[in-house]
């Protein structure tokens, strides 16, 4: 089987956008949304030397997402080559999986009212086109390929070149888009936009802390009291009620 | 952080905020009377001037508020929307909503008050106003000109007479002052005018 | 129990389970489009390149059913290799623009209000050639000026030659790449062209003076620039600002504006008093040397270094690092060129670096052109305008090229009327308004003008104060003439077709020329009947099938880039008058301007000024895209560059909206403040082309604030007529 | 037929009482409210089958993966499984929305709005009693029942309670109407909503399905009729009732040729007193300082009003950077309704897209929820000063017709000029005039000259 990431080379890339509008051209993304970002990092150190770079965001795959638990109806899931899709047809737009995303790579298209998010390109790699964003970069700056592939691109950047994964202490779950560059570039960039905990939905929160625990209490007790009815009623015996 | 805060607002919060603010805007409004067309219609009629006094205090208090909280630096004017002008629309605009008052004796807000409270003509007057602005967006391609003739920006009459803001906000209590008194004394020398259109109909007193 | 059958699990085998249900197999995200078909349509691609900017990638443009689906780079553009920047991308989003100009329109009211009522294509030009006809007659053909700009006049500019006029100016002379060309030319003999041949991904040694290569979006130029770092290439960048490249640099020496050429002196100082300079190629190919070693004897890093505020050791160092790498040494000569005034000789500065560092025709410096001959049309004679040009070009500024001209020229001569009066501005494709500084003056020029016409797809601020209004189809619905890119590497030629027919009433630049000839019984200059049938006499020479050229978009030929493949019929190595490398040039003596560069101060901001600096953004063409959906979407407005300690003065908040006025008083729209280090404390940096006054472009309509709107004063090189639009001051006045 | 008083209380009944009563049968249950039970059963089972198999996270799953996964497989995909679920459900919600419109005074009023499935002292006796003798702790009798027993009652008004939740967010979820983070609240309160009706659901089905004293419950539903010795033993209440209206019915047509001259009132909802609400007021006592100032039908007097007003406004400035509006909610309703009938008319206008935001509705808006508060301000207002009434303003001298005529030319005047100078007497005059905008003062110029101006004209219509 495969595992397919994405490595961006910050020592090329110059936060042209490409990538940005090359992708929702190729998927509709309505205006003002995107499945994958370019975020400036601005302007850090001190005069003269001074530090600035651009974190390429998209979905990561992640090893162990964290968008996949959340998602009430099962429309998200994995396949075994580690990309993660989402079935149109079942998505219902909650939202869930959009607050749990460490990495904020997906969004609500509001035209299909579905989620929606960068799923590497599947179709067109499945026809065996390189992803939208991979091909028009002007810097030649990200590659997509087979991690267990030897001599993919990737592989050697990954394992060779020292690429780095966007990981804290606090949210470690294996995102497989590797970033490669100066050590204070990419650090500029880990810092400046560290993922954050997979948080749940508010309704979600209400729904675990109070709402879970009275429907299976209201379930329990109704159990209990019939439970006990039955019993009464085998030990009187039927009683039966003369017609 | 300086007013106005809805900026760092959550979209929840916004429209609860907006919900909240509007409560006490229909309240204040059905409070005073203005939920009843007699109530609004008799200002024209020279019996009742609660419209004029409640919109003139209104005003003057809100305007108080804001020369005084922006003078304090705690309200950023830059941030607060100020109606542009554009004159000759607004003054027809003025003239059509006056007659639309007089006729249909509500306006929107009032409109929307009297609709709550059961109002069936208010009801009607409200599917009026949709009817009018639905001819607006029809017509407004056509008359784009006279739609845009007489911008003078957002002129405020402070700029416009270029005098300090604090003399206009003074100007303006006085003026208040003057048409409460006229209002209050509608009963001297104003009479003439009530007088013109006979005595009050039974159904007002208790409206 | 805890359900052993683990979530994973689960999905797994649902997927499987969901193949077993002959469901297939990608159930779920939008099903794969079979090559041909894109969901359930057949798609057509047609090869074209793009026009979102000038560097006119190779693009694909996906077509069904008379719709462009989707436009991607063209993989067999020898340029561009199928990549495409974002603007390229976002070319369905120009073609299906709501606010684009939609049918011929005649002005009525007053100039300004921008009130229009729409006519018929045919009495929109039997106006034209009316009009055209009464103005030659009472004034004479070279009353009537043409500001092209772009490809797509061409046409229409062999027409007003016809008609007999000379006066023709793009801003892409005087406003941009003017004094590089000329500076390079009294230099080498001959200037760069675009794109530009500077060797990126060779070299070993970047030089960037004031380029801002990642913000100026030229995609293959970003290619090889991205290669050549990836190969460890060094890369030293000159700029007040922390620019992208700056935040790649292995020296980012943020110079004081407007002394570069005190710089480029101490930098020839140290690679002659250090002897690091190529010796054998100077001696070869240069003449001057002597004059020019005792020109530097005083130009010390250190006399540089109270000037430019950069450390002698590093302008000592970068000298030495340049002298290390050459002669793959890229010093690239910028694109916009008009700073200060003194551009001309900041060329001729470069000019003389690079061929100190022998990489002029050498491997990782600048490579040389190769030409390519096309076909002609016999064409009859073009009169001969009996007047001098108005713009001054041959004579006030003598080195000012006639073939582009001199715009804030013609517009001078609009205003005062000397040589002669202009009479009618005919602005196809340029944007008067936004390009050419000191706006209100080239108001007072449209307001002297019998006749003013605006050929666009955009209806710019200009279209306000313009009599007729003609609208033209984008590049994705017309044939233009074909780009012969001769300074490429592998020179090539790439066409333009259209990709589906012009949208509304649009037409393309081809049929408006025709038409107009008839009309002005010029018929004889356009022998053919299709672009189709131009094409074909244009390419035969050339050898290249035209199925070929259709499908793929572009065919390339063999390059001669470097000294050692040059070969006798290219011509001499240096077409100077001397055939040398001038470093000394007797040209400029002779008319009177210094022949070896001269570091001359410029005047500084008063107290509490900023001086106004400004540059391009990737996402944005110039003043052209603001009003595209996907690029608005991603930078919809500009921002100020503020340096910290003096935002902290002004106590300015990040974020805050301000207004900036000028030294002549003159006040833009609101624009945001953003506060960084990476800026002198004496600079304020804005990205060109925001604060549109156009009502009818309802996604750009004050969107930001317009440099060009600041800039009410010019500094103009008097060699060749450029205008330095970097003299201005603007001081921040919060609202 | 003397009528001997009826008992309070089943008294223990003789064999051949019992037996008598036995066979008689009295009638329970509508023919349509027994198709809409089981209808709703269908409904359930299907629903609850798929709903649970639906469910796939951890933080929601009820059901095991094997029971899930089997299920999937069952419907070919997920997304079957889900349009599945959808399609009954749209069904079910149709299906009560028809009974509810058509049948809601004869079939549903009586239970939802009558006092048939109300609980009372009796009931909370009922059930307090009844949980106690099965824990053997009391053997009190149960109190008498109504033609529903207090589980039944319970259960009823959890039902009622429920399904409308479960229809609403259910079409929420199907048709992500209103917004993402609705959608996000509609999956939880569904889920809640259900597990509530399914707590309750168990022992709905256990009672009527298994447990052998409530059988003839069970076959009422089908026959619709039930035993009066059932009844008698059961729902005594019912029962009583059922017989008084029996006696009333026999009575009014034989009893009624005045010998005993006496004719005793109808029974019947009918004869509940009502009483006057003025009355009722005084009844309380004097007025406390809350209901002088709020309750009293006065108006407050226009300054004090203009002060709460005004301060209103400037808190709408301070919070929300602009002042009040109305007309700006109008055009926002109508651009909502257009973009909803005509989408493709009002996306293309070049007036109306202004409004439309690329993927927000037009009516998430500061206006829109401001004059939804006013109305529902004016309300509570209306309703404390007891204005709530459905009236019309007219002058005396016209007919309601007219004024009907005259609202509406009125409202289409207004809602022109409104647009034309972008703002009302709220947006551009109140507000307008507070940030003393040049245009707003114009406007309201405009506004009272043409309010006195017309009044002339008008007089007829008003005094």
């Amino acid at each position: 089987m495969a595992r397919y990431a994405m490595v961006t080379d910050l020592r090329k890339c110059v936060g042209c956008q490409a990538c940005t509008v090359a992708c929702n051209s190729e998927w509709a993304v309505p205006t003002g949304f995107a499945r994958t970002h370019v975020h400036p990092t601005g302007v850090a150190g001190t005069f003269p030397h001074l530090v600035s770079s651009f974190y390429i965001a998209q979905c990561n795959h992640c090893d162990h997402p964290a968008c996949i638990e959340p998602c009430p109806t099962g429309a998200t899931y994995q396949s075994a080559d580690g990309i993660v899709h989402i079935d149109r047809d079942l998505c219902i737009g909650c939202g869930y999986c959009v607050e749990a995303c460490p990495y904020d790579a997906r969004y609500i298209n509001p035209v299909i009212k579905k989620a929606d998010k960068c799923d590497f390109c599947w179709p067109r790699v499945q026809k065996g086109l390189e992803p939208a964003c991979v091909l028009t970069c002007t810097a030649h700056a990200k590659f997509f390929g087979d991690l267990e592939d030897q001599n993919s691109d990737v592989f050697k950047m990954v394992y060779e070149q020292g690429a780095r994964r966007l990981e804290t202490s606090e949210v470690s779950i294996g995102p497989n888009v590797y970033y490669l560059g100066k050590k204070e570039d990419v650090d500029l960039v880990f810092a400046s936009f560290p993922p954050h905990r997979p948080r749940l939905l508010r309704a979600g929160e209400v729904w675990r802390r109070y709402l879970r625990p009275l429907v299976l209490g209201a379930i329990g007790a109704t159990f209990l009291g019939q439970a006990i009815a039955f019993f009464h009623q085998l030990r009187v015996g039927e009683d039966e009620f003369e017609e | 952080m300086s007013a106005p805060y809805f900026q760092t607002f959550s979209l929840t919060t916004y429209l609860a905020v907006s919900l909240l603010l509007g409560f006490f805007f229909g309240f204040f409004l059905e409070r005073a009377g203005f939920s009843s067309a007699h109530k609004l219609t008799a200002q024209f009629y020279f019996k009742d001037f609660a419209v004029l006094k409640v919109m003139f205090t209104a005003i003057v208090v809100a305007m108080l508020g804001i020369a005084y909280l922006s003078l304090v630096g705690w309200l950023d004017m830059g941030q607060v929307f100020v109606p542009p002008t554009y004159l000759w629309p607004q003054l027809v605009g003025g003239l059509l909503l006056g007659a639309g008052f007089i006729v249909g004796g509500y306006c929107p807000g009032t409109s929307a008050v009297a609709v709550a409270i059961g109002k069936i003509d208010a009801l009607l007057f409200a599917l009026g106003i949709l009817m009018g602005i639905f001819l607006f967006g029809v017509t407004a391609p056509r008359i784009t000109s006279f739609n845009l003739s007489g911008y003078l920006g957002n002129l405020t009459i402070p700029t416009w007479l270029n005098l300090n803001i604090g003399i206009v906000v003074l100007a303006v209590v006085v003026l208040a002052m003057v048409a409460f008194w006229a209002a209050e004394k509608s009963e001297g020398p104003w009479k003439v005018f009530a007088r013109l259109y006979g005595k009050p109909s039974k159904g007002d007193e208790r409206r | 129990m805890r359900d052993k059958f683990t979530r994973r699990e689960f999905f797994r085998r649902s997927t499987v389970a969901g193949t077993l249900a002959t469901v297939s197999p990608s159930a779920g995200s939008a099903k794969p489009h079979p090559p041909g078909w894109r969901g359930d349509t057949r798609v057509a691609t047609i090869a074209t390149n793009c026009e979102m900017c000038f560097w006119r990638c190779g693009v694909l443009a996906e077509v069904a059913n008379g719709k462009v689906l989707k436009l991607e780079g063209n993989p067999d553009h020898p340029l561009t290799h199928g990549r495409l920047c974002a603007r390229g991308n976002a070319g369905p989003k120009l073609l299906y623009d709501p606010d684009r100009l939609k049918y011929p329109m005649l002005r009525v009211g007053e100039r300004g209000q921008g009130r229009f009522k729409r006519i018929s294509w045919d009495e929109a030009l039997d106006f034209l050639a009316e009009r055209l006809a009464e103005l030659k007659q009472k004034y004479g053909p070279e009353s009537v000026a043409i500001f092209p700009h772009g490809v797509a006049p061409a046409f229409f500019l062999t027409l007003m030659r016809a008609y007999g006029t000379h006066n023709m100016a793009e801003p892409a002379f005087a406003q941009c790449r003017g004094p590089r060309e000329v500076g390079y030319a009294l230099t080498f003999g001959q200037g760069l062209g675009s794109p530009e041949p500077v060797d990126l991904e060779e070299t070993k040694l970047m030089v960037l003076i004031g380029t801002h290569i990642g913000e100026n979006i030229f995609t293959s130029q970003i290619t090889a620039f991205a290669e050549g770092l990836s190969r460890g290439a060094k890369l030293i960048v000159v700029d007040p600002r922390f620019s992208t490249a700056a935040a790649k640099a292995d020296w980012w020496l943020p110079i004081r504006p407007g002394t570069d050429i005190a710089l480029l002196l101490a930098w020839m100082h140290v690679l002659i008093g250090e002897d690091l300079y190529d010796k054998e190629y100077i001696s070869k190919y240069a003449q001057g040397f002597t004059e020019l070693a005792a020109h530097l004897k005083e130009f010390t890093p250190e006399w540089a270094e109270a000037i430019t505020e950069l450390p002698a050791a590093k302008i000592r160092a970068t000298a030495r690092a340049m002298a290390a790498a050459k002669p793959a040494v890229a010093l690239h000569p910028g694109r916009h060129t008009t700073w200060y005034g003194n551009d001309t000789q900041r060329a001729r500065a470069m000019a003389i670096v690079t061929a100190l560092l022998g990489s002029w025709g050498r491997k990782g410096g600048i490579f040389l052109p190769t030409e390519i001959k096309t076909g002609k049309f016999a064409l009859p004679a073009f009169p001969q305008p009996k007047r001098e040009r108005a713009d001054g070009a041959g004579t006030r500024y003598p080195l000012a090229s006639e073939e582009q001209g001199v715009t804030n020229g013609l517009v001078d001569a609009t205003v005062t009327g000397q040589p002669y009066p202009i009479k009618a501005w005919i602005v196809y494709g340029q944007n008067v308004l936004e390009s050419i500084p000191q706006r209100p003056r080239t108001l007072e020029a449209i307001s002297k003008l019998d006749l003013m016409v605006v050929v666009d797809v955009l209806p710019m601020e200009q279209i306000y104060y313009a009599d007729l209004v003609l609208p033209e189809a984008t590049y994705l619905e017309r044939f233009d003439m074909p780009q012969i890119a001769q300074s490429a590497k592998q020179p090539y030629i790439a066409i333009r077709q259209p990709s589906i027919k012009p949208l509304y009433e649009s037409k393309p630049g081809w049929w408006i020329a025709q038409q107009m000839a008839h009309r002005m019984g010029l018929e004889a200059y356009f022998p053919w009947k299709t672009p189709e049938e131009y094409l074909e006499t244009l390419v035969r020479p050339l050898g290249v099938n035209m199925d070929v050229l259709l499908t793929k978009g572009a065919v390339a030929f063999p390059g001669r880039p470097y000294i050692s493949d040059r070969l006798p019929e290219d011509g001499p190595l240096f077409p100077t008058q001397s055939g040398k490398i001038e470093l000394y040039s007797p040209l400029l003596k002779q008319l009177g301007f210094d022949p070896l560069p001269r570091y001359t101060p410029i005047e500084e901001p008063p107290v509490g000024y900023f001086r106004l600096i400004y540059g391009r953004a990737p996402v944005h063409s110039f003043a052209r895209s603001q009003n595209n959906a996907w690029l608005d979407a991603l930078m919809d407005e500009n921002v100020a560059w503020i340096n910290e300690d003096a935002a902290r003065d002004l106590r300015l908040s990040e974020g805050q909206k301000v207004i900036l006025e000028n030294q002549d008083g003159v006040r833009s729209l609101p624009i945001r403040v953003s506060i960084t280090k990476g800026i002198r404390r004496d600079c304020l940096y804005m990205v060109h082309g925001f604060g549109h006054e156009s009502r009818r472009l309802r996604l750009a309509y004050h969107r930001g604030a317009s440099d060009t709107g600041l800039m009410t004063r010019v500094k103009v090189d008097p060699i060749m007529g450029g205008t330095g639009l970097r003299v201005n001051f603007v001081k921040v006045v919060t609202v | 037929m003397a009528t001997q008083p009826l008992p309070i209380a089943p008294v223990p009944l003789t064999v051949e009482q019992a037996e008598a009563m036995s066979q008689r049968q009295i009638k329970k249950h509508h023919v349509a409210i027994m198709l809409l039970h089981w209808f709703n059963a269908a409904v359930w089972l299907f629903e609850l089958a798929t709903g649970t198999a639906l469910i796939a996270s951890p933080y929601f799953r009820v059901m095991p993966y094997w029971y899930i996964n089997m299920m999937t497989t069952l419907f070919g995909s997920r997304a079957n499984m889900l349009h599945f679920h959808i399609a009954v459900g749209i069904l079910w919600v149709v299906v009560f929305l028809v009974y509810g419109i058509f049948g809601f005074r004869t079939y549903l009023a009586r239970q939802i709005l009558g006092k048939e499935i109300a609980l009372d002292r009796d009931d909370f006796r009922w059930l307090s009693i009844r949980a106690l003798r099965i824990l053997k702790k009391s053997d009190e009798p149960l109190p008498p029942q109504d033609s529903y027993n207090a589980g039944q009652k319970l259960f009823a008004l959890l039902v009622y309670a429920m399904i409308p939740i479960i229809m609403i967010t259910g079409l929420i979820m199907a048709f992500h109407l209103v917004s993402t983070a609705v959608v996000g609240w509609a999956v939880v309160l569904h889920f809640t909503a259900v597990g509530l009706v399914v707590s309750g659901l168990m022992i709905h089905v256990y009672m009527g399905a298994v447990f052998p004293e409530e059988k003839p419950a069970f076959f009422s539903m089908i026959t619709g009729m039930v035993s009066e010795l059932y009844a008698y033993r059961h729902h005594f209440k019912w029962w009583k009732e059922v017989k008084m209206q029996e006696e009333a019915w026999t009575h009014q047509f034989q009893g009624g040729s005045g010998s005993t001259g006496v004719a005793s009132p109808p029974l019947g909802e009918s004869a509940i007193p009502s009483v006057a609400p003025e009355k009722a007021e005084a009844k309380r006592g004097s007025p406390g300082m809350f209901r002088r100032i709020f309750r009293s039908p006065e108006y407050w007097p226009p300054y004090v009003a203009g002060v709460g007003l005004g301060l209103t406004l400037l808190a709408t400035f301070v919070l929300m950077g602009q002042g009040l509006g109305a007309s700006g909610a109008f055009t926002r309703y109508l651009v909502a309704i257009l973009a909803w009938v005509a989408p493709h008319y009002t996306f293309h206008s070049s007036y109306w897209s202004n409004y439309i935001q690329p993927g927000q509705s037009p009516l998430i808006a500061f206006l829109t929820f401001e004059i939804f508060g006013a109305m529902l301000g004016g309300f509570v207002s209306g309703w404390l000063a007891g204005r709530l009434r459905i009236t019309v303003d007219k002058g005396p001298r016209i007919s309601r017709r007219t004024r009907y005529a005259l609202a509406i030319a009125g409202g289409i005047l207004t809602g022109y000029g409104a647009r034309l100078a972008r703002g009302c007497t709220s947006g551009l005059g109140l507000s307008g005039g507070a940030v003393l905008a040049f245009g707003a003062w114009v406007f309201m110029l405009g506004v009272f000259a043409a309010g006195f101006g017309g009044a002339w004209l008008m007089r007829r219509y008003w005094l």
